[in-house]
């Protein structure tokens, strides 16, 4: 890892990352997670299945779906793309790991703070969700992971627990419009 | 997946709890003297409210209308025109006339349905569109001269004198017109958004809904049930049957406690379908707080909900239609229904001693149910000669109401019997039923017709409806409440075997089974006076028949000319007495004659609640920039650009006008060393073995052949060869590019890209990535920016002029093994870098960049400076790319390729493109340096006539230029770059300006860009 | 509107951005003899039927995959959803 | 019969038996000099100035529907002439100067209301463009005027200027723009053009052209075959139905465009305003209700109605700008489908079909550019040249290279 000097801020401006309890429900940001995605080249998606299966420990996920080894999850995001996530303390070079991994299979593009991750946590994370989002979370099932609007945002959303535990990812320059959302919302609906 | 029912009380058939201050009382007190035994209203708590300033006295449970009637005040509002005296028509949201302004200050709401707002402690309502009081209104003066203000009277008068109608007719009319207030305060209250996903969604919670709900409820799919009321229960809660061995309420009760006890139904009373849109996505409004004095903390007043539904079943109920009679508008006056109604569940009559008039059987039941309350009903009047005998009073068979007397409420009707002579009966309000008009309204909202049904005599809906909804219950045309059950039960069977799923019809239990039974009966011909159709717009018997002898005959025609229908009730009670009357007219049929179809919502919808949100600050998501809390903390002032803040300018202490901190800026990097936070130019991460090849599609100079290490300009063209936007793509390796956009392009740039990838060369491998917010990037420029980033890139990297020169890019590191990447390029003409970071370390990088430069006396610097030396160095921007203008007018004409295939290329060869005259990009400096160049000031030859004919054409920006001291401007000129020297006029007649500016060339500064390479 | 996403299923129309008839995949070729009268009729001339349309569009608030939508005009009923790439290969195009 | 307040009381006092029909329902006649088709605001005001202009006789307007029923009769009622090319400018200034003697001329009360248009500036760029949009106005002989913020606070002191995310920095105002009561525009030209000789026929809908060796001979219809010397399409909305019977294709796409109305509210707004930072447009109708509008639904479309998220996207323009209307309630929304041309603005132009002529494309532009559409159109079909003031709205402008795009928006319609 590297070690220079310069000392990282959250996407809320923090040095540390902000915890919100309301009542009965929990948000965080959550800073500590590198990100990765990789698109397969032409061609060569079975190749950088195969590699990747290697790499992670685990298959790519379908369609939607994550799938999970520690360290690493990856989620689908488009067809023959995929988000790796896995913890930034030990994989801040992420990327370039993956890359190394990959080859020429793939092209690999760092995304780690592209994005702010906020995970929601609680008995009432749907009543909370269907005033954000037109995800239908009620069904979605732990590993499910769906893109949509939030706050007028793209944001990834991964159901990390059926009904209990959800992590949106959302664009990181907007961290503070999307955290007033989770707020008000998880306001209302509790 | 199981609904989260809130347990707020709401959702269960109880009444409001509204009371957060309700007294104990016990009983009605002597002044609700129209307030009957029995309802579902709690007697117990007491209710304090107010009406014009009075004082009133109400339970939980009542609305507005039913707590004023118990107090007998009859007399709740003034029509629109005429300003004639108004009482409630209805019961419900279909009320035309018991309009008021409820509550006061900022939350003041006009046009309130006093049949709908729930009665809670310490409402506040007033009456509106009437001065000084309702009791004395003087616009009740055209009542006077109704004759003269018949359907379309205006189309014909005030055309003369030519300048009175916006001085003098038009401010009268726009004052009389109108209904309720805005309080013009900023609305104070919240409102929230939502999303909601269904098997079934049934709309209405009468007989039919409940039924349905129970059916698939039971079934185990997942549904919604959403009724407007606060109560389930639809007309049962207006109605004495009996259902099997249970009172109807208590089989209400029972149901609604069943369905709240699954978990996969979801009950929502005060909720409002309003909208069916396409692909079974209805909105809905769930009123949350209405009931209560102000919204909870943090809790909206209303929702706005999107529902994504399987299947639809309408199961919205019937309103009663009236019959048009001479004066029948007279507070006291109201549907047979609501008479019914206030009786039953509100315990509450108009008047001591009413009367009823009807042309079918379901009116007497209103004389049975007063009856039995212990009202006087002094007698039914029915149409029909053969009416039978149904409640225990004086029945006046073949007889019909052909007048009515009492100036603020009625006195007494005036009957023409059957044997031809007239009686008068003294009653305080009558009951009109002129029969049912099933609630087609959402049936029709994707401009299905509803088709007519001869044995109701009434439109039902029709077989182009919103594909996926049926209805059932008086929706359908089935009235009774057997009927309603059964076909509520069976259509919910029915939607759920339709998406596979098992579903069996419930038991359903004996109940009241009338068959409709009516002769039809529009109007009354009896009389000359008026007679009322549209309330609440005040168009009679005789405006139809005008509108018909004038022509305007077509439903559309009718309703435009006399605005029948157009209130803000939409017709619910008066469209199809038009539509009848005209049919009359016309000699057709009603069904030949047209129908009237319904427009979204269903019933009025706050702005507020349709803006959820999205309001003040949070209209749009805010983007921030990796520097944004350095900048907040050392002065900046910031700009919206896209939903990004950018800092404009940083004011140091001392600095008193903003020019003084940009002047500043601009000298600083053009002498030494100046820092701009530039990560909101769009990044676009393009790589793949086609990589190359991919950028000569997009853009339309050459890339293909571009080293490993080095960075273009770039000049992207839409298809129809205008410029698209710009921005430099650098070679980070191979098959590696970082594509660079505007700021204001980077959205619509990445979608042009996937659609030339995706839809025109889907065999290149190349793939792309946003990763605008990824990188924190910084332009560093001046004079000493090298030796600035000298300090701060690890020394392995040699980023002298002869290791990094102009245009080169590298991945490097910074600060010790920072990642980062190192463009060589320069918006501002100077030596500049641009360094990114991950955006983590944004902020700490641009905190070190200002410390490490403070022996240069680095600066940061605003958009306003970046503008500023953009324009000096001639560089086209967002104002020169404005979506007309093409590489020949930004004299980049000799870029696009002649050999190879690009976007626009093909098309940018018109000949409207390459006139010779055409327009070219030039500077402009003024003759007099006092002088200002303004953009969007045009240019005239000068000499020339100050006119479009001549015009030679426009500035697109300007600034002043601190370093030539002089106002500048750049912008376009017909043939301007043969032009340069020559003196032209800069004329802004909407700024009173008119210049004499010298054209010049754009690069202003260092024109053979010596310092960029330096 | 929802749109059947080949891939992901049925999403709300609101998260896609529409481009337009589907005939912006024919794009002609720049070195035919009467490029520019072709060019000229891909870039204006539309059928815009009412009926029957194929259309582009974009999910860009999902998975970023261009589709061709065939949707009518009349009543907006949704017959076929399909990858635009493979559209795109099955009229022909390549790189 | 002549309409005025006299009349009104007259027949007032003798029980309005005098009221003769607006116009009358004329049997068509098996040929006509010229056919107009499509009788909405457009074809009625062609017909009408082709007479009485043009003195043409023989003159039919065919309807499928009812009069006024295309966009004339669906529209937000806002008459400006604020445009900054130069094709477009002198031509909606014309209908301007029209406007201010149209009720004068065709006996009817339209309510031209001049109470004025203001489009606000959120960001010194936009001032930049409307700055050169006035300068444009102003050259032309229109009236603009650039107005500070404090100038508008004083005039809608209602507006957000306490905390919107897009802060108002100044408007451009036209004072001579305003609201025409639509419908009103219709009825009112159906009863002059009838007056002079005019066959309006109504439910009579045209079904193909009869095209023999490259001329139009007469149309086939509902009603059955009528020849015609000139056939003038006039049916913005269904311009690409009607001119695919002829076997044209067109720079046009069909799109929705919503629009809104609240309850009746006492007086709120003067004049005409445009949000610059979000799609929403707002004035109010004399009867009282907000009249508002934003950006269409953006795909192609011949329903007439529209979908959830523009709704919102309007309304939550409309809440960022007003705060205060949050409490107003929208009555009713509707669609009016729109010919959406390729760079914004309108076609009025022969065909190349001898004897057929096209007015159309008119994007959401069309109510205000009614009576000057309907003189330039009457021109032409007269004289077979180009009003002068139309002469920019050619077909093979988009062939040459000449296109007019005021948003500078390219060839994507639905962006116009």
């Amino acid at each position: 890892m590297s070690v220079h000097d310069l000392k990282p801020i959250t996407p809320l401006w923090g040095t540390a990352a902000q915890i919100d309890n309301l009542g009965d429900m929990r948000i965080s940001e959550c800073p500590d997670w590198a990100l990765a995605s990789i698109a397969a080249r032409r061609g060569q998606e079975d190749a950088m299945a195969a590699a990747a299966n290697k790499f992670l420990g685990v298959a790519l996920p379908d369609v939607a779906r994550s799938a999970s080894k520690d360290p690493f999850t990856a989620f689908w995001t488009g067809p023959h793309q995929w988000m790796i996530e896995a913890p930034h303390d030990t994989h801040e070079d992420l990327a370039a790991q993956v890359k190394s991994a990959l080859g020429e299979s793939a092209s690999v593009t760092e995304q780690t703070d592209g994005w702010v991750r906020f995970d929601l946590e609680g008995p009432h994370c749907d009543d909370v969700l269907e005033l954000l989002c037109n995800a239908d979370t009620r069904t979605m099932e732990q590993g499910d992971v769906t893109r949509t609007q939030l706050e007028h945002l793209g944001c990834f959303l991964i159901c990390r627990a059926a009904g209990t535990h959800f992590s949106v990812l959302g664009p990181r320059s907007s961290a503070g419009s999307l955290h007033h959302a989770l707020i008000t919302a998880t306001k209302s609906a509790t | 997946m199981t609904y989260t029912n809130r347990a707020d009380g709401s959702q269960i058939n109880q009444p409001a709890a509204s009371g957060v201050r309700a007294q104990s009382s016990g009983g009605s007190g002597k002044s609700q003297v129209n307030r009957l035994r029995g309802g579902q209203i709690d007697p117990q708590q007491t209710l304090s409210f107010s009406f014009d300033g009075k004082k009133y006295q109400g339970h939980p449970g009542d609305t507005l209308a039913s707590a004023l009637l118990a107090n007998n005040v009859r007399l709740m509002g003034r029509s629109f025109k005429y300003h004639r005296p108004r009482g409630v028509l209805t019961s419900g949201s279909a009320e035309p006339n018991a309009l008021v302004e409820l509550r006061t200050g900022a939350r003041q709401e006009p046009n309130t349905r006093a049949t709908t707002a729930e009665l809670f402690d310490g409402l506040v309502a007033k009456s509106q569109n009437r001065s000084p009081s309702l009791k004395y209104d003087f616009m009740a003066i055209n009542d006077r001269f109704s004759n003269f203000l018949t359907a379309g009277f205006y189309y014909k008068t005030f055309m003369w004198p030519k300048a009175f109608w916006e001085k003098l007719y038009e401010p009268i009319i726009r004052k009389a017109a109108g209904l309720g207030s805005l309080s013009f305060e900023d609305d104070p209250d919240e409102y929230d958004k939502g999303f909601l996903h269904c098997d079934l969604l049934i709309v209405g919670g009468g007989p039919s809904g409940l039924a349905a709900a129970l059916t698939a409820g039971r079934a185990g799919a997942r549904v919604i049930l959403a009724d407007e009321d606060f109560m389930f229960g639809g007309r049962l809660n207006g109605e004495t049957f009996d259902i099997g061995d249970q009172i109807g309420r208590e089989w209400v009760a029972a149901a609604v406690a069943e369905l709240h006890a699954m978990p996969n139904v979801r009950c929502m009373s005060r909720t409002t379908i309003n909208g069916a849109f396409d692909h079974g996505i209805y909105s809905a409004v769930e009123r949350v707080s209405d009931h209560l004095p102000v919204p909870p903390e943090g809790k909206p007043r209303q929702i706005l909900w999107r529902i994504y539904t399987k299947r639809t079943l309408l199961c919205a109920g019937a309103i009663e239609r009236p019959i048009a009679f001479e004066n029948n508008d007279r507070p006291g006056i109201m549907l047979a229904s609501a008479m019914r109604d206030y009786a039953n569940r509100w315990a509450v009559t108009a008047a001591q001693k009413v009367a009823v008039f009807t042309n079918n059987d379901d009116g007497h039941r209103t004389a049975v149910d007063l009856i039995a309350k212990g009202v006087k009903v002094a007698a039914v009047i029915d149409t029909r000669t053969d009416a039978p005998r149904i409640a225990d009073c004086e029945l006046l068979a073949g007889a019909q109401v052909i007048d009515t007397a009492g100036r603020l409420g009625l006195n007494f009707v005036k009957v023409r019997l059957a044997d031809g002579t007239d009686r008068n009966i003294e009653c305080g309000a009558l009951g009109v039923s002129g029969g049912w008009n099933p609630n087609v309204h959402l049936s029709s909202h994707q401009r299905g017709r509803p088709v007519w049904n001869d044995q109701i005599a009434a439109f039902v809906p029709g077989p182009d409806g919103p594909p996926g909804l049926t209805a059932a219950g008086a929706a359908n045309g089935d009235f009774s409440t057997a009927a309603a059950l059964k076909t509520g039960s069976a259509q919910a069977a029915a939607a759920l075997s339709d998406l596979g799923m098992k579903a069996s019809t419930i038991d359903l239990p004996e109940t009241e089974d009338a068959q409709p039974n009516q002769t039809p009966f529009w109007y009354v011909k009896y009389g000359k006076g008026r007679a009322w159709i549209d309330q609440q717009n005040d168009v009679t018997v005789k405006d139809v028949k005008l509108a018909h002898q004038e022509n305007y005959r077509s439903v559309e025609h009718l309703k435009r000319y006399t605005t029948l229908g157009m209130a803000t009730d939409q017709g619910k009670t008066s469209n199809m007495g038009g539509l009848a009357i005209m049919a009359e007219l016309t000699g057709q049929s009603i069904p030949e004659t047209g129908t009237t179809i319904f427009r979204p919502p269903y019933s009025p919808v706050p702005m507020g609640t349709w803006g959820g949100r999205a309001r003040g600050k949070h209209f749009h998501p805010t983007r921030e920039t990796p520097s944004h809390k350095w900048a907040v903390e050392n002065g900046a002032t910031f700009v919206e650009v896209g939903n990004w803040l950018r800092a404009q300018w940083f004011t140091k202490p001392g600095e008193t006008h903003w020019r003084e901190s940009v002047d500043r800026e601009v000298r600083a990097v053009r002498e030494s060393v100046g820092v701009c936070d530039v990560t909101t130019l769009g990044k676009i991460d393009v790589q793949g073995t086609d990589a190359a090849q991919f950028l000569n599609k997009v853009y339309a100079n050459a890339f293909a052949k571009l080293a490993v290490g080095k960075t273009r300009y770039g000049l992207m063209l839409r298809e129809d060869g205008v410029a698209m936007d710009d921005g430099t793509t650098a070679r980070l390796s191979e098959h590696h590019f970082v594509m660079t956009t505007t700021t204001a392009n980077a959205v619509n740039v990445y979608r042009h890209m996937e659609f030339v990838r995706q839809c025109l060369f889907p065999d290149m491998d190349v793939q792309l990535i946003s990763t605008t917010e990824a990188w924190a990037q910084y332009a560093v420029a001046g004079p000493n920016s090298r030796k600035l980033l000298q300090k701060i890139v690890d020394p392995e990297f040699d980023i002298s002029n002869e290791g990094f020169e102009f245009m080169a890019c590298r991945e490097i590191t910074v600060c010790g093994g920072l990642r980062a990447r190192l463009f060589r390029i320069s918006f501002s003409g100077e030596m500049a870098f641009e360094l990114a970071v991950p955006t983590r370390y944004g902020d700490a990088l641009m905190r070190r960049l200002m410390e490490e430069g403070k022996e240069f006396d680095v600066v940061a610097y605003g958009t306003e400076a970046l503008g500023v030396m953009r324009i000096e160095k001639g560089h086209a921007a967002g104002n020169e790319l404005n979506g007309t203008i093409n590489a020949l007018n930004l004299g980049m004409g000799r870029m696009v390729s002649k050999k190879k295939d690009s976007i626009g290329s093909t098309m940018s060869e018109r000949e409207g493109m390459n006139l010779p005259d055409a327009l070219n990009m030039v500077g402009f400096k003024p003759v007099n340096s006092a002088d200002k160049v303004t953009a969007g000031g045009h240019l005239m030859t000068k000499g020339s006539p100050v006119d479009a004919a001549h015009d030679q054409g426009y500035v697109t920006s300007a600034c002043y230029s601190p370093i030539l001291n002089s106002s500048i401007g750049l912008g376009f000129l017909k043939d301007g770059a043969n032009r340069m020297g020559e003196i032209v006029s800069l004329v802004s007649p909407l700024t009173d300006l008119n210049v004499d500016v010298e054209v010049v060339n754009p690069q202003f500064v260092d024109p053979e860009g010596v310092r960029v390479r330096a | 509107m929802i749109i059947n996403h080949p891939l992901l299923g049925p999403r709300d129309a609101q998260e896609f951005t529409y481009l337009g008839d589907a005939s912006l995949i024919d794009r002609p070729d720049w070195q035919a003899e009467d490029a520019q009268q072709q060019f000229y009729e891909y870039t204006y001339l539309r059928e815009n039927p009412a009926g029957e349309h194929r259309e582009l569009w974009f999910h860009e608030a999902g998975d970023r995959s261009w589709l061709v939508v065939t949707r009518n005009t009349l009543t907006h009923e949704i017959s076929n959803v399909e990858m635009a790439s493979d559209v795109a290969r099955a009229r022909g195009r390549s790189k | 019969m002549s309409y005025s307040g006299f009349r009104v009381i007259k027949e007032a006092l003798r029980g309005h038996t005098g009221w003769k029909p607006a116009w009358r329902n004329p049997e068509p006649q098996s040929s006509y000099d010229y056919i107009v088709i499509g009788a909405g605001g457009h074809g009625l005001a062609t017909a009408y100035y082709l007479a009485k202009e043009y003195g043409k006789k023989r003159i039919a307007v065919l309807e499928k529907g009812w009069l006024g029923g295309g966009n004339v009769g669906r529209n937000t009622t806002i008459i400006r002439s604020n445009y900054m090319l130069d094709g477009n400018e002198p031509f909606y200034e014309f209908s301007m100067k029209k406007w201010e003697g149209l009720e004068q001329e065709l006996n009817y009360n339209a309510m031209v209301s001049q109470r004025g248009i203001l489009n606000l500036i959120h960001s010194d760029p936009q001032r930049d463009a409307f700055v050169r949009r006035g300068n444009a106005m102003m050259l032309n002989g229109a009236d603009a005027e650039l107005l500070s913020v404090e100038q508008i606070r004083a005039r809608y002191p209602f507006l957000n200027f306490n905390d919107a995310r897009f802060p108002i920095k100044g408007g451009l105002a036209q004072h001579r723009g305003g609201t025409v009561r639509h419908d009103a525009v219709a009825w009112g030209y159906a009863r002059a053009a009838d007056r002079l000789g005019v066959d309006i026929i109504q439910n009579c809908e045209v079904t193909g052209f009869r095209i023999e060796n490259g001329v139009c001979k007469g149309v086939e219809t509902s009603r059955g075959y009528i020849g015609g010397n000139k056939i003038a399409s006039c049916v913005a909305g269904s311009s690409s139905r009607l001119m695919s019977k002829a076997g044209m294709r067109l720079p046009i796409e069909s799109t929705v465009l919503q629009a809104f109305v609240t309850e009746g509210l006492k007086p709120v707004l003067p004049g005409v305003i445009t949000f610059g930072a979000g799609h929403f447009y707002c004035s109010q109708s004399d009867k009282g209700g907000l009249v508002f509008g934003g950006d269409p639904d953006g795909y192609n479309t011949y329903a007439q109605r529209g979908n959830l998220p523009t709704v919102e996207d309007v309304c939550e323009s409309g809440m960022a700008l007003i705060p205060a209307i949050g409490r107003a309630r929208m009555l009713r929304m509707w669609g009016g489908v729109m010919d959406m041309s390729m760079d914004g603005s309108p076609i009025i132009d022969k065909t190349d079909i001898d004897g057929l002529y096209f007015n159309g494309g008119w994007c959401y532009g069309g109510f205000k550019a009614t009576p000057a559409s309907g003189m330039c159109y009457a021109h032409l079909l007269a004289t077979d040249t180009p009003h002068e003031y139309a002469k920019a709205y050619r077909f093979d402008r988009f062939r040459r290279g000449y296109v007019i795009d005021e948003k500078g928006m390219g060839a994507q319609p639905n962006l116009h």
